[in-house]
This record gives C-alpha cells, structure tokens and sequence, in this order.
C-alpha cells in the first residue's frame, strides 16, 4: 500500500488529496506509477494535462526515475509559488 | 537554526531579537519579510490562499537553511512562513540570518528566499475580481535559484 | 525616504511596518541591521564610540539612498545610523528597502550598506583591556563597493 | 574666512575639532589648503603622517584639485569607518 497525495490545482483537477493504492505489479518507479495514475483516464488525465509536475516522494523532491516502494508517500504537485 | 510553518502572523523585530539576544559575536543580520500585495499580473488582488504540504514543507525549508549554512559562515537563521488566508499587506514570510559580517548574511539571505521560492511546497490561490486562480510559477525564480549553481 | 541620524536606539518591526503600512503594492522588504560586537581583530571589545559629521552625514546617506533608487526599482527606503556610545550587542544602522519584488529589493540593501561603509562620514572608537583604539577602514569595504561600478 | 573641521583620529592628532582660517593668497584649491596646513608643522604635522585621508568641501566628498572659496567648509578626516 501506497499514500497518494495531489496539492493545488492538481489536486483541485483531479478531485480529491490523498488516496491509498496498493502498489499494481511492474509498478516500481515513479514514472511507472504516473503512468498508471493518468491511465485511469477520468479526472486522471489532468496528470498528463499539467505542465511541469512536480513529484516528492516520501516528502523528498524526486524525479520520474525515483523508485516506489510499499508504504511510500508519492505527491504530485504543480511548481510551487510561496514566499 | 529555526522554522516554522504556521498561520498566525509573526513580529519581526521580536524575531530578530530573539535571535540576537545574549550573543554579541553578531554583527550582521539581514532579513526579508514578503507581503501579499493587492495586486498581481495586471489583476487587482482581495484575498489570498496558501497551501502547503504539511510534514515536507519544514523538511524542505530545514534542507535550504542547512544548505546555506554549508555555503556560508553565518551563526543563526529563522524562517517563518505562513499559510491560510491573507488580505494584501499581510506578511507572507519571514527570512533572518545573522552573522559575523554582512556580506555572508545577505547572501544567505538571498540564497534562502530563492530556494525557497522554488523548493518549498507553498502555492498560492488568488481571488481576483475575475474569480479565483492559482498563482503561475515565474521563470524569473527559477532563474533566480540557478544563479546558486554556477 | 527617511534618512534618521540619531543617538537613541530604534525597534526594526516598528520602522518595517511604518514604512509598510497602508501601501499594498509593497511585496519585498529587504533589511539589515548592523551591531557592535564584543570582539573585533582578535581584541575583546567592551565599549564604542561612534563619531559623525553632523549636517554632513546625513547628505552623504541621502545621496547614497538617491544613488539607489536610481538604480533600482524599489518604493521606498529607511536608514536609521546611531551615535555616541554603544555596548557589545546594540544596534548601530538599519537600512530597510521596500519595493515590489525580493531581487531589486535585495540589492539595493546591499548596495546602499556598502556604500555607507565607504562614504557615510562615522568614525568608530573602540575600549578594549589593552586602551582605546580608532577602527581601521576594512580592505573588504572597499572592494565591496567597487562591486557597483562593474 | 573659510571654516576647517578635523575628525575621529585626526581630531585627536591635531587637537582641536575645527578653526576658521583667512583664506592665504594663492590658496585656491583643497590641495594647497591642505600643503598650507601641514606646512604650519607642530600638531598639524599629522596631516602628513595620515594616509589615505579624505575631505570634504561643504559637506560633499572631494579631492585635493577641488577648488575651495571663501566662505567654504573644509573637513579632513581619516577612512570612514560607520554602519
């Protein structure tokens, strides 16, 4: 099991913050799990519309090659613009 | 070395005093305070929203404070960034470095905000007299962080 | 613009929020605040005095500020430099710049501090346990100002 | 009549804070107000021995070609050294 979480826009787009997954097999990358998530087709698809999306995992900033592991926090996120 | 992540306002000069009480090896403090302001990208400004990842937004900020503090020979920082509502001319955020001379102090400074403007998980929602829309990320700051790295 | 130069202390979250108040267009505030420290070229220092040129000394920091604003896209400024006696810890100046982004606000702190080094007519008197002794100008100072002309 | 200040470790060196001086003939420039001085020898001597010396001629930062005028303020005093 993973935790999902969606900030900002994306996660106004896509409908909801969080969400638990149980990591689907082949799916041990961050890519591989974007590419899972915008499968979904639905309100999903705003994570292949988005420009520039950010991911952490495990509240670290990561990229698409970063590995997935069971019990992972994964978030995905619009560039930020605090300060 | 501290943060906080909160949403109630913070009292710069008590900052700043708190952090050079009772160590006068401190010459230098340079800080910055960000405001909303009541205007952005040609629309007038009424209220705003900040959103923040809880948990990693403290992490992220502890890594640049960190990182400064590898860069430069500084003594202290705080860092206090709000989230929540805030009307134009509240204070958003607030960065102090303190230090034996200036020139490292403002850097940091410096150094701090730009990580932070493109490190740190905070967005911003507007209210415009159009609607409400999420605040775009400036190329002017990616800009400004990769300055760092060269 | 608001240039004090004064013998009393000053409270830095006062001074930001005077120059703030009322004017949501301002985003960035940029300070620096400048104390006596206890120890100066490896000597203990108990006590300072700080001659000026009165009359003279605040021309030479509105000149300085003019310079800034010239240069700069910035809203507004406040210095505040003290004389006479301070101990370990006090703050001697204070240089707050107002304006709508953190980048031109940033540097035209620095510049206006490192241009005040150079050009503001004080002079700093130090006790330590060996006697008095004239601060000598830092080398530092003067490349740090030579920055600007670039 | 032009009017002279000293400060900080020049003061003390020459011992006073400020005199008025009758402007002497030929005595136009801050370079030659400066040769007059030091040239009085005893405590002025000091105007010599400092280096890199500063002035000003009413109130603004000068050097030792600027002209000085009857009437004027003229400040020598050692490297700033405020903020």
């Amino acid at each position: 099991m993973i935790r999902i979480l969606y900030f900002a826009s994306l996660r106004e787009a896509i409908g909801q913050s969080a969400e638990q997954l149980v990591l689907p097999p082949g799916v041990s990358s961050v890519g591989a799990l974007y590419a899972h998530l915008a499968g979904r087709g639905g309100a999903w698809e705003a994570l292949a519309r988005f420009k520039n999306l950010r991911v952490a995992v495990n509240q670290k900033m990561a990229d698409m090659d970063a590995a997935v592991r069971d019990g992972d926090e994964v978030a995905f996120f619009p560039p930020v613009t605090g300060g | 070395m501290s943060v906080s992540v909160q949403q109630q306002d913070f009292d710069v000069g008590a900052e700043i005093a708190a952090l050079t009480a009772g160590r006068p090896q401190i010459g230098a403090v340079a800080s910055f305070v960000g405001l909303v302001r009541d205007a952005n990208d040609g629309a007038g400004v009424s209220r705003m929203e900040l959103e923040h990842y809880p948990g990693m937004t403290e992490k992220a900020l502890e890594d640049i404070v960190a990182e400064a503090r590898t860069r430069w020979d500084i003594m202290d920082v705080r860092v206090i960034h709000r989230y929540g509502p805030l009307r134009p001319g509240e204070r958003i955020v607030l960065v102090i470095v303190a230090g034996a001379h200036r020139g490292e102090a403002f850097a940091a400074c410096e150094f701090i905000m730009d990580y932070l403007k493109t490190r740190a998980p905070f967005w911003k929602k507007e209210k415009t007299a159009a609607g409400e829309r999420w605040v775009e990320a400036r190329e002017a700051d990616d800009e400004a962080v990769r300055r760092w790295s060269s």
